[in-house]
């Protein structure tokens, strides 16, 4: 029935890693959806900014350090990754924190692009 | 769209989050998200600059549960749970900033 | 119109559960299809066959059950969530399945509107 | 081994009825600590003060009413209540709108008293 | 000196539990006492033996069974809580037991410090 | 007394409710509260502020695998699981400030 269907998702990041699980799952539901052949957006904002940021080395905590799938999102043809510039800043990041590529867009962009959206899942 | 927001706004920063980022459409809160269209609450002014741009709505059973039900603002409309089903019907996309 | 649910806690700790049941009996009541409910992170213990709430409260495992029942509903348990948790085959309730997450990916293309209750 | 020692216990409640369990819980905590014959205080600050809000009707949202439980704790000598003014003024609530009496507070005065308990729960 | 601990919230959802886990660690290496760990809210959660994290993650529930073999932990599980979220002796994973709040309470009378985790 | 704070500041009120009543004393950052002592975090000045009052300190394990340890703010001290242990000790009530 979903046969040939493409939707336009957003999977929406707004909280830290390691304080919740909702990253690490948010994350196991963006590598299914990317067997479906949808259309894949990531937002990354608020705390979610994050995520992505480079050195994390979890070994203290004795958690899992997932933030390397983020790299290996391209291989999935995930390469939609949308982070909101207003977050960045209020967190003292700049994109070279980062681990991956992203869009840098301004809350404004961000509200448009949801608009456009037919599905948003918010983590 | 439909945003949908569930958290007391002193508590958490799903409202303001939602406020900053959408454009236009409804807003609808839920839960402990009611107490934000609240007569005298500190966040109550930002419903009210947010009504400028779009459709304002509460669900009535959680502003009964919580015993606030004579202190919603003006200009917010109040709904049950079947107003919230009309609400995403009525919008092609729904988000619930969590 | 055709709904998917998504419910991202688990009983009783937070209200999205409620308040998603109430939004599901709702649109079942205007005549609208839940084409699937998604029990996902600590959402997945409301499938708990185990739970036993004091008798002046409600029983969300319960009246989920009876929900599905009722009106023919596909609950769905993420399998990766739920051995997480300790929710397996032997004590899941009546009515729901455990399955794996393609199942939300498939229900957010099929309906024409998923919503999302959590915390 | 417990047996004669009374210590100042004191519950901090600083989250709205129903939207999580918490107030509930908690409230489940200090009947039972009346049991011990311990010296309990209960605050309530930030929207912990929204669980003593009049005119609770839940039958809406299909869930049970605990605020009049409230009102029955000084027949366990619970009588040690005490709430933060800056949370009232934020809430726009007032000592009329609650349905128990009260000891407002200042922010100062409540982190002082805190200073002076043993045990402090934070719910 | 005597800890008391408490822990309000299930495993893997929020890190409450990782935490109080590493601090219990550290109490004992360091010579203290842990008199109880008190488990409230979701924090029944963390007994449930049917838990089963993926293999390459930390097991949180197995994790506390050792240590309270290897330290003779008193590993209490709140009854009330435990009974709404499905936790039973059936499900209830080795070392940990159920019993009532006054367990609580009388940790906090009796430990030096008591310490909450929770979210 | 000993505060201990795990919520992000830029998220829960946690942190703020913490700094508006406590009277001196410590408070010790943990889980995603580590972020509120780092460098351009919204939040780092009322660290700073804090800190003409009371202690700070910050669980280094939670920095480190945030990513965040080289950004730390000056002035508050990074301790792991056993200085939060000597922490509690220290201090003869503490306070989760959930």
């Amino acid at each position: 029935m979903s046969e040939g269907t493409v939707k336009k998702f957003m999977f929406v990041n707004r909280k830290a890693p390691y304080g919740t699980i909702y990253a690490l799952e948010s994350l196991e539901v963006v590598l299914i959806s990317a067997a479906f052949d949808q259309d894949v957006s990531l937002v990354f904002m608020d705390d979610g900014v994050f995520q992505l940021k480079k050195g994390q080395q979890t070994k203290g905590i004795e958690n899992k350090n997932f933030s390397p799938t983020y790299r290996a999102l391209d291989g999935y043809d995930i390469e939609k990754l949308y982070v909101e510039q207003e977050s960045l800043d209020a967190r003292g990041l700049t994109e070279d924190d980062l681990l991956v590529d992203v869009t840098v867009m301004s809350k404004a962009e961000m509200g448009k692009l949801m608009e456009t959206m037919d599905v948003v899942l918010s983590f | 769209m439909l945003h949908i927001v569930n958290k007391s706004p002193l508590e958490r920063n799903a409202l303001e989050s939602c406020l900053r980022v959408a454009q236009g459409g409804a807003l609808l809160l839920t839960e402990d998200a009611v107490y934000a269209a609240t007569r005298g609450n500190a966040a109550a002014e930002k419903i009210t600059a947010a009504m400028a741009g779009m459709k304002v709505y509460v669900l009535g059973p959680d502003l009964d549960a919580r015993g606030m039900t004579d202190r919603l603002i003006e200009g917010v409309t109040s709904v049950g749970y079947d107003g919230f089903v009309d609400l995403v019907a009525e919008y092609p996309t729904n988000q619930s900033w969590l | 119109m055709k709904f998917a649910i998504l419910i991202n806690e688990g009983p009783y700790q937070h209200q999205a559960t409620d308040t998603a049941f109430l939004f599901c009996k709702a649109a079942l009541a205007k005549g609208h299809e839940i084409r699937r409910v998604f029990f996902y992170h600590d959402g997945v213990n409301n499938s708990s066959s185990l739970t036993e709430p004091p008798q002046d409260d409600r029983n969300i495992v319960q009246r989920w059950s009876k929900l599905a029942e009722e009106h023919k509903l596909d609950l769905v348990v993420c399998v990766a969530a739920a051995l997480r948790r300790g929710i397996k085959d032997e004590n899941l309730a009546p009515g729901f399945r455990i399955s794996g997450l393609g199942q939300l990916v498939e229900a957010g293309i099929e309906a024409d509107r998923l919503v999302t209750f959590g915390d």
